[in-house]
């Protein structure tokens, strides 16, 4: 077994960073497991920066990530909060219901 | 590091506008939470406008000769390095700042007739769109990736609570949670740019990337994965610019959204986003020119067909805007696509004029109600040109302004994108971008043709605030005065490209 | 006086622009705006046709130049000037301008009841916008008239026009627009290869290689060809004629259609000759299918607008026939043409609305012995008629007379010559059976018996028409000699560019031998 | 060498409770499959020397949002299961090409990287002297002082956002509002009524 | 002398008449109209004389000349000039024209007096005098151009002038497209004359025959011998304007229009403009001898082929109409040979006599009530005993009877026909002595069908059948004396020394001056055959009078086609009005409505709309359709990039 390098993690985060992206379009349930991919996302690129910046030696990759994850909080509350407004007014959470406006 | 420690004032000096407009966010907090209901609405306002005002001053009273920095930073944190800054103030951020800022405080006196009609006005908006507003001058000045983020992220994260602001009505919701969920996926593409970026030069400041990238190094390590982090990070940008294929959001939050903040939505964050993608472009980019152009074409004919040819399919004048918007986007685009810095004032000049009649349509479509009702089909402005002339006028000349007829603003701006186009050796892509602006001149015609041609006996309700009507005919003044005396319009970015160039040379 | 005449295409361009804006701030109700904004209109165009005359008056014909030339600055960032000028090409075109617009204002006392001061408004807009392109020595400035003109004339046809008005408005802007905007490309292409300059008359003689000038004759040529309109871009023309008010026909057909051709006098044949030279064998094609088939459809219409309106396309083939031969006599014919098909096709328009506002009809089998009812209409129609047809002794023979006997002597083109001779056959077969089913006969139904005879506004509207028609006919040298000393020098530079371009191929062919 | 074990163990789990979370059909153990996928990548973090980071993953995630994402789900209810497969499958088709396709070029890429590369396979993770956190600390209030402030606002947005969406008053509960009840006035309380006869109150 | 003042006065004298009648009847009247363009027209007649009688007769040293008023057309190399070419075949056509048209006028006073469009009628009869005088006074092509449409648009006013009348309206259209067909060749020949002659001046033109003949021009890809090239075109001119061969169809048609116009304008003055026309390039016809026999073949067809059919029409006018068809085919004939003196004198004496037929005729039909069927008519001779005498006298004339006109002109042409000692000559002899036959058979037929027998029409109509008044005769009396004597008054005519260099005759062309050396028996053949005619006419229509119908029967086929015109008309129809119809309904059905606009340019409408359409499918509402489309977009771009 090789010694874990950069290339690990790298590619790690990017099957990491593809199954949220594909999460995103075969979840056929509610839009919350979009909201739980888009984190995975993040994640990901968590992982990249952490990865990186260890790699390198630099800090400056997981101040990034630090940025990302104070970030990515705000964001889930944003999300959830729009989320629950949308339930209010639709009485469903479904990815297929969110479609008044097309065309 | 021990120097971080002190005050510096010269370290600050180029952010004060953002660093104000941070308080005043956080003196309008409290001041709205504990006004009395009756006057909260106004109070904040007035705050609210002042404050813009402050940051106007701020931001015009410190124009820079030459660049300036704050924030600097050490880099390489650890192994210490040179020191680079996370903001930058040149003449550049200073256009887009003032243009910001005043485009802000323009379409807040779209709002207070609709939220009032509406009955849902809260004083939260004003503070909503002062952080978005604070977000986009960030974005605008970031020097770095990092600043870039978080001034993108402000700005959405304030524009997805706006979209969605109308909680009651579904589409608001619907349309903030599509707006928030793609947006959110779009940052994510950004961030996973940017960390490849980053993990590939060890640089996250503007000036190092373009340092890193001008000594090649970067690139022959790792042309494809730095290949991959360059179109991931300018989906990211393309994204909010909503250019195509990356557009798929913009018809539906138009339409969801309320409609003042639909005419905020399409002014601010375009300028944002358009300057920092031009400055991304120009700067750490620059010298993987040969790989973005091709990218940068191929948004630009998209956005233009796209655009143009499901605008002509429209029944809703907020969607036909947000076609519009995407078409001329990809206008905007032709002259970046010849990846000439020199091309960067036509570009700048046209977002100028795209903003002045978008803002003007706005006005026009925040004018007009039916029943009480504010129009949204285009049908309803049937016969307008007889019930209402002043403003069918008004709407007609943004209109062709739109369509690229002169001698109005907008023809003269394309003019200059297909000028430059021409000029850099992209005449395939201009005879394309004035095909289909042929077909962008339909939709704006039919929308005339309603308004003159067809028969309408529907009333609209009369009163219509002296605000919005003074945005309304100020646009138009613009438009035609543009039109005639170009002049002053492409002088001002002329100067803007100057500092952009400025920074090219001073790195390269 | 002195100001005025210096400054005569500026009052010329702006004066009529100045009463548009007048229109729009009439004040008072629905009827003292109507009527207000008529006789405003009719003053406004009266003076400009005054003041257009008066510049005619003090035109110089021996002077092969731009005359009354007024040059300032516009547009300094991009080096475009406010650049104005008439030359022996445009003068006749302006005055020409000059008389319609107050004829249509005439035209539309009556027939036109809403929203006056709109379209008074339109009308004088228009006005200034053309008299500006033919007057444009700046490229961009002529392209910002060119273009301007389309929303007035677009509104004119949406807003007054006919049952199927929206298709044939929504038709001519785009069609005519889609040919402006790849002049437009062309044009910023010779910007940057004139130095960054508009200027015109610099680029005359400029130097541009041959596969350059063959994409920008290109480009050129479908906005002309459709503003023209050439077969086959000319599926625009036949509804917006037929879908405008009279008096929108009347200034598309007299003005608007000349501005294409126009365009080819000024544009392709000084700037870029050897694409001339190397597209004139295919435009004396288009130009003789134009004749002869846009002829043959004219005949097959039910719609007598229409009719007429295929025959314009049909006459301005002549004109890019003669403008492409190259020889003084044609190109003076096609100048002559222009300004004789304005008037014709004018008063046709004219005729037919005059019938339109008793009858509100343009099937031509609703007409019929109108003769009895309406003799003075009768004679009226008689004569522009044949002068459509070209009767010798009307003004329209002397242009095709000019224009097929100097094609008939430029290189290549004699086949076509004969082929457009058809056309004057052709001409007479559709004009005289039009007349024949509409004006003779007994009278077809009651209500063509109870028609109401000409009244003075009606006449007079007509005069000056008619006694151009004859004027031009019997002296069309007081025409002719505005435009001599322009058309040789246009000619002469362009067969000695065309003689060198020649010369320089014969030596390449050599060279190559050798 | 351990390292690399739990390396692989940790990225494995990480991997399987990502496809847990988009895979399994009740958004609840979606939920609980996003905080063992966040549990893992904070061993991740710490594995590689980032410690302040894979705390705070741990805490802000699995101790913030992974709740609220159950709050909501709990509070809205939207856990019912909708899968009756509208998804066309060419739909589905295309998606997974797409993934496949780009997974497929970003691992290419990075072998290309690492294999033609100088840099990229030199790098060693190295391990400082100084504490992970104190590092951060120490840059991240100077020298990202700025950048802190402005994150700030982001969750001064996230808690006005949250806010200004989801408050509501509630129709039809009772509050007690003392300034009205002390400022009652006997005209708007009493009614005198005066009976007529025969017809009673009523 | 004869000034140009005088010629001037001569020409514009009827346009002013004209103008006056046409635009200010309303203030001076019907009768201020007409008297304002009969004097007008009678002046010019007059003067006419008085011309004429000087350039032929008093002063011989009277020299042609040419004179210009002022510039028309100068552009380039092109300059034309309005003027008059006085010469002594101008002065004969002044003559014949203005005296015809004269008499015309007067006769129109009393033909038209109770039409209520008479001052339109006469304005426009003074318009076309003036428009043939200015063809005949033209110095140079262009203007005779003028002269020549403008006569074709007197033409057509004039036979549509009963606009009610559907058939007067279809004829003056075919009148004028047919004779436009044929401009063309005059057109594409004054084209020709510019680019080779540098100038469309007669005197020009003629000075550079001598140099230029031998010159050849590249037409249509063929090169043609210059001068045979324009004389061709010319002749193409002229056959429709006098209704040759192939273009004759108009002529008869034209007989719609009221009768005094088809004695001006369809005998004697506007159909003979392409004798005249052939007359005044006889410079350049005689160096074109491949187009003369052209001439010479046409001219004697027609001769025979109007002949024909005249036979068996039953319109007393369409009889007469094609009568005048066959007689310009002498005339052409004539010219094609060589004698274009003969051709020019048979011209002026045909005028006189075929005028005089005419308002003979018109007299006969003003008598019973606008009646023209021969059929209906029979026993007018004592109704109208002054019409029967003119009808004699022009009949006489017509059929060559000494010493009527038309026998010495019409000698003259068969025996130049005759002497010419060439093939052509021999045939042309042939058939103008089997035309003039014909012509003294139908002249019988016209005359005793008319006058004698029982009439056959209405009764009623009979019974108030009268003879013309005076306003009426009196010109026909005049016409009678030129029918009557212009034959030997003028028999200097046929000599070219007479004309004085206004015609031209190469030496080749020998026929005209050895006419006078015929053998007597080939001299006095024709007249023979003529009598014969003249008594086979007797027989069928004055002693058998059911003979007529017996040979029609038995000829069977050969009647009808005859009777039909040859079928000509109906070919033309088939061929030229559907063909045209046809073509004009599918190039508008398909070019236009189909291809054109409907594939090109809705098409390409339709097709953005269309991809509208499609793009807004794409646009589904699903937020994860719209993800996909960013994810996917990113994946394209860098699958592009990448490789």
């Amino acid at each position: 077994m090789e010694n874990v390098a950069l290339h690990h993690y790298l590619i790690l985060s990017a099957m990491l960073f593809v199954v949220g992206l594909i999460g995103i379009f075969l979840n056929r349930k509610s839009i919350i497991i979009i909201l739980m991919c888009i984190e995975l996302m993040l994640l990901s690129v968590n992982i990249n920066f952490v990865a990186f910046s260890a790699f390198l030696g630099d800090l400056t990759g997981q101040i990034f990530t630090f940025f990302i994850l104070t970030v990515a909080a705000a964001e889930v509350s944003i999300g959830l909060a729009i989320l629950t407004i949308f339930y209010r007014n639709r009485h469903s959470g479904d990815v297929e219901d969110s479609n008044l406006m097309k065309g | 590091m021990t120097m971080m420690n002190e005050f510096n004032w010269h370290f600050y000096s180029a952010g004060i506008a953002e660093i104000f407009v941070m308080v005043v966010c956080l003196v309008l907090l409290v001041a709205g939470a504990f006004s009395h209901k009756s006057v909260e609405g106004k109070f904040v306002r007035n705050l609210t406008m002042l404050g813009l005002l402050g940051a106007l001053v701020m931001v015009v009273g410190h124009i820079p000769e030459v660049r300036e920095f704050a924030f600097p930073v050490v880099e390489h944190a650890m192994p210490s390095g040179a020191m680079v800054s996370l903001f930058v103030n040149d003449k550049f951020t200073v256009f887009l700042k003032v243009f910001i800022i005043l485009s802000a405080m323009l379409s807040l006196y779209l709002v207070d007739d609709y939220m009032t009609r509406k009955k849902t006005r809260k004083y939260e908006y004003d503070i909503l769109i002062l952080l978005s507003v604070l977000g986009a001058m960030i974005m605008v000045s970031a020097a770095d990736l990092l600043m870039l983020y978080i001034g993108l992220e402000l700005m959405s994260f304030s524009l997805y609570i706006l979209t969605a602001f109308h909680r009651k009505e579904a589409k608001s919701s619907e349309a903030g949670l599509k707006y928030f969920i793609l947006g959110s996926i779009a940052s994510g593409l950004l961030l996973f740019g940017m960390s490849y970026i980053y993990g590939l030069t060890g640089e996250t400041s503007f000036d190092g990337l373009q340092q890193a990238f001008a000594s090649g190094i970067a690139i022959q390590d790792a042309a494809m994965m730095l290949t991959f982090a360059m179109v991931l990070f300018i989906t990211g940008m393309a994204f909010k610019i909503s250019a195509a294929p990356f557009h798929m959001w913009t018809p539906d939050v138009y339409e969801g959204a309320p409609t003042p903040v639909t005419a905020y939505m399409a002014i601010v964050p375009k300028i944002a986003a358009m300057g920092i993608f031009v400055r991304v472009l120009f700067e750490p980019l620059m010298y993987m020119a040969d790989q973005w152009q091709q990218i940068v074409i191929a948004l630009s004919i998209l956005s233009m067909a796209v655009g143009s040819l499901m605008a002509i399919v429209q029944n809703n004048i907020k969607r036909l805007l947000a076609y519009s918007s995407i078409a001329n986007i990809g206008f905007m685009l032709v002259p970046v696509a010849t990846a000439s810095i020199h091309a960067v004032d036509e570009a700048m000049s046209y977002l100028l004029v795209y903003c002045m009649m978008t803002l003007g349509v706005f006005a026009v479509i925040l004018s007009l109600r039916l029943r009480e009702k504010y129009v949204e089909r285009i049908e309803d402005l049937s016969g307008l040109s007889k019930t209402n002339p002043s403003v069918a006028a008004a709407l007609a000349i943004l209109m062709f302004s739109l369509a690229g007829v002169p001698p109005l603003a907008g023809f003269m701006v394309k003019y200059q994108a297909f000028k430059v186009g021409v000029e850099m050796g992209l005449t395939w892509l201009v005879i394309v971008a004035v095909l289909l602006s042929v077909v962008s001149a339909y939709y704006c015609l039919r929308v005339v043709k309603v308004m003159y041609f067809d028969k309408g006996s529907e009333v609209y309700s009369p009163e219509v605030p002296s605000q919005i009507r003074f945005i309304m005919w100020a646009m138009v003044a613009l438009v035609v005065g543009f039109g005639i005396l170009p002049d002053t319009l492409f002088q001002i970015p002329a100067i803007i490209q100057q500092s952009l160039m400025d920074a090219t040379t001073f790195n390269g | 006086m002195e100001t005025i005449n210096t400054h005569m295409l500026s009052i010329l361009t702006f004066l009529p622009l100045v009463g548009a804006l007048f229109m729009l701030l009439i004040p008072g109700n629905e009827e003292v705006r109507s009527n207000n904004a008529k006789k405003l209109a009719l003053l406004f165009s009266l003076v400009t046709l005054i003041l257009s005359l008066s510049m005619l008056a003090g035109f110089s014909t021996t002077n092969p130049g731009m005359q009354y030339e007024v040059k300032a600055g516009w547009i300094d960032t991009l080096n475009a000037h406010y650049h104005m000028g008439v030359d022996g090409i445009s003068v006749l075109f302006v005055v020409l301008t000059a008389l319609l617009t107050p004829i249509c204002i005439l035209v539309s006392w009556n027939s036109i009841t809403e929203r006056v001061p709109l379209y008074m408004a339109a009308f004088l807009s228009l006005e200034a916008f053309v008299i500006g392109v033919f007057c444009a020595l700046d490229l961009l400035l002529f392209y910002v008239f060119w273009e301007a003109m389309l929303i007035p004339m677009f509104l004119i046809i949406g807003v007054w026009g006919g049952e199927n008005r929206v298709y044939a408005a929504l038709k001519f802007f785009l069609y005519t627009f889609l040919g402006s905007v790849l002049m437009l490309v062309a044009l910023v292409y010779l910007y940057l290869e004139n130095g960054s300059s508009f200027d015109i008359l610099s680029m005359h003689g400029m130097f541009l290689d041959t596969p350059v000038q063959i994409w920008l004759f290109l480009a050129f040529f479908i906005a002309f060809a459709v503003k023209v309109p050439m077969w086959p871009f000319h599926t625009w023309l036949p509804d917006a004629h037929v879908q405008a008010p009279t008096a929108g026909s009347v200034i598309l057909a007299g003005i608007l259609l000349k501005m294409g051709a126009y365009g080819f006098l000024r544009f392709s044949m000084p700037i870029l000759p050897e694409a001339t030279y190397i597209f004139t064998p295919y435009i004396y094609a288009l130009s003789a299918i134009a004749i002869v088939y846009t002829a043959l459809v004219a005949f097959a219409q039910s719609d007598v607008k229409k009719m007429i309106a295929y025959s314009s396309v049909s006459h301005m083939g002549f004109v890019t026939l003669g403008i492409f031969a190259a020889t003084t006599e044609s190109v003076q014919g096609a100048v002559m043409q222009m300004v004789n098909h304005g008037i014709v096709s004018s008063a046709l328009f004219m005729l037919i609305g005059v019938i339109y506002d008793r009858m509100h009809t343009r099937e031509i089998e609703k007409f019929g012995g109108i003769v009895n009812r309406m003799p003075i209409y009768a004679a009226l129609f008689m004569l522009f008629t044949m002068a459509a047809v070209g009767l010798p002794g009307t003004n329209s023979f002397v242009g095709e007379f000019l224009i097929l006997t100097g094609a008939y002597g430029a290189d290549n083109a004699q086949l076509y010559t004969v082929i457009a001779c058809l056309g004057i056959v052709l001409g007479a077969v559709y004009m005289l059976s039009l007349y024949k089913r509409m004006i003779m006969g007994e009278p077809k139904t009651q209500e063509i018996m109870r028609l109401k005879h000409m009244d003075r506004r009606e006449k007079w509207m007509f005069a000056p028409l008619a006694v151009l028609v004859i004027v031009l006919g019997f002296a069309p040298n007081h025409a002719l000699k505005f435009t001599e000393a322009s058309v040789v020098k246009l000619v002469a530079d362009y067969n000695v560019q065309v003689a060198d371009m020649k010369n320089t191929n014969i030596q390449l062919a050599q060279w190559e031998d050798k | 060498m351990i390292a690399d074990i739990l390396f692989f163990m940790f990225a494995s789990i990480l991997l399987a409770g990502s496809l847990g979370v988009v895979l399994s059909k009740n958004p609840m153990y979606s939920v609980l499959f996003l905080v063992l996928s966040f549990f893992n990548a904070a061993g991740l973090f710490l594995l590689i020397g980032a410690e302040f980071l894979g705390l705070l993953l741990m805490m802000v995630y699995v101790g913030a949002i992974a709740v609220m994402f159950l709050f909501v789900l709990m509070t809205v209810d939207m856990t019912q299961q909708d899968d009756d497969g509208k998804r066309s499958p060419l739909f589905v088709t295309l998606v997974l090409v797409t993934g496949g396709v780009l997974l497929f070029e970003i691992i290419i890429s990075i072998l290309a990287g690492v294999a033609s590369n100088t840099r990229l396979s030199e790098f060693v993770a190295t391990q400082s002297d100084v504490q992970n956190i104190v590092q951060l600390g120490q840059v991240l209030f100077t020298n990202y002082v700025y950048p802190f402030i402005a994150v700030s606002m982001i969750l001064l947005v996230g808690m006005v956002g949250a806010i200004v969406l989801t408050h509501r008053k509630r129709e039809g509960a009772l509050k007690q509002d003392i300034s009205e009840q002390i400022g009652r006035t006997r005209e708007e309380s009493i009614e005198i009524v005066t009976p007529s006869l025969g017809k009673g109150i009523s | 002398m004869i000034s140009a003042d005088i010629i001037y006065t001569i020409v514009l004298l009827p346009l002013a008449a004209s103008i006056i009648a046409g635009l200010f009847r309303e203030s001076i009247g019907h009768k201020g109209a007409m008297g304002v363009t009969t004097t007008s027209v009678v002046v010019s007649a007059f003067l006419s004389l008085y011309t004429f009688y000087v350039m032929a007769f008093k002063d011989q040293a009277q020299p042609a000349f040419t004179h210009y008023l002022y510039t028309w057309i100068e552009t380039g190399d092109l300059s034309v000039r309005f003027g008059v070419m006085v010469n002594k075949l101008t002065a004969t056509m002044l003559l014949v024209v203005t005296s015809v048209s004269a008499c015309v006028h007067v006769y129109s006073i009393g033909y038209m007096a109770h039409d209520p469009h008479r001052a339109r009628f006469f304005s426009y009869l003074s318009l076309f005098t003036f428009t043939m005088l200015a063809l005949v006074t033209a110095p140079n092509l262009l203007q005779m151009f003028l002269g020549w449409e403008g006569v074709g648009l007197a033409s057509y006013l004039l036979i549509g002038f009963w606009f009610k009348k559907p058939s007067a309206n279809a004829a003056s259209m075919k009148a004028f497209i047919v004779n436009r067909v044929a401009d063309l060749g005059l057109l594409l020949a004054i084209f020709t004359v510019f680019w080779t002659f540098g100038s469309l001046e007669y005197a020009d033109i003629f000075a550079q025959v001598q140099n230029l003949h031998t010159e050849y021009f590249n037409f249509l890809g063929f090169d043609i011998h210059l001068l045979s090239l324009v004389a061709m075109l010319l002749f193409i001119g002229a056959m429709g304007k006098s209704a040759q061969l192939g273009f004759h169809t108009w002529l008869p048609d034209a007989m719609e229009g009221p009768t005094p116009v088809s004695a001006l304008i369809h005998a004697a003055t506007m159909v003979t403009a392409g004798v005249f026309l052939v007359a005044r390039m006889s410079p350049l016809f005689e160096f074109s001898p491949s187009v003369l026999e052209i001439v010479t073949w046409v001219g004697g067809l027609t001769a025979i082929f109007a002949a024909t059919i005249g036979m068996t029409q039953h319109d007393i006018k369409r009889v007469i109409a094609y009568s005048t068809c066959s007689q310009l085919g002498y005339m052409f004939f004539a010219c094609g040979i060589g004698a274009y003196p003969a051709a020019i004198f048979h011209l002026t004496t045909h005028a006189f006599f075929k005028a005089l037929l005419f308002l003979g005729a018109g007299s006969v039909i003003h008598g019973i009530s606008d009646e023209q069927d021969m059929r209906k008519m029979g026993g007018l001779k004592f109704a109208l005993p002054v019409t029967y005498f003119i009808m004699l006298i022009g009949s006489l004339a017509l059929m060559g009877i000494p010493p009527f006109a038309g026998f010495f002109s019409k000698d003259l042409i068969l025996e130049s026909a005759f002497m010419s000692q060439t093939h052509s000559g021999m045939w042309m002899y042939i058939l103008g002595t089997a035309a003039a036959f014909m012509t003294a058979f139908y002249s019988a037929r016209v005359f005793y069908l008319t006058f004698y027998g029982k009439n056959r029409g209405e009764e009623d109509v009979y019974k108030h059948a009268h003879e013309s008044g005076l306003v009426m005769l009196a010109p026909m009396f005049v016409l009678v004396v030129g029918a009557v004597l212009s034959g030997w008054v003028l028999y200097d005519m046929g000599n070219l020394d007479w004309w004085k260099g206004a015609l031209f005759i190469a030496d080749y062309h020998t026929g005209l001056a050895n006419a006078h050396d015929i053998a007597w028996q080939w001299k006095y053949l024709p007249l023979a055959i003529v009598l014969f005619g003249g008594f086979m006419g007797t027989v069928f229509y004055l002693w058998k009078t059911d003979l007529p119908v017996k040979v029609s029967s038995a000829l069977g086929v050969i009647y009808t086609f005859v009777y039909r015109k040859w079928m000509v008309d109906e070919l033309y129809h088939g061929i030229f009005v559907c063909g045209v119809k046809c073509l004009a309904h599918k190039f508008h059905k398909i070019g236009d409505v189909m291809i054109i606009d409907g594939l090109l340019v809705n098409g390409c409408a339709k097709a953005a709309n269309l991809s509208g359409l499609i793009a807004r499918r794409l646009q589904t509402g699903y937020v994860f359709h719209y993800a996909f489309a960013v994810v996917l977009g990113v994946c394209l771009f860098v699958t592009w990039l990448l490789f």
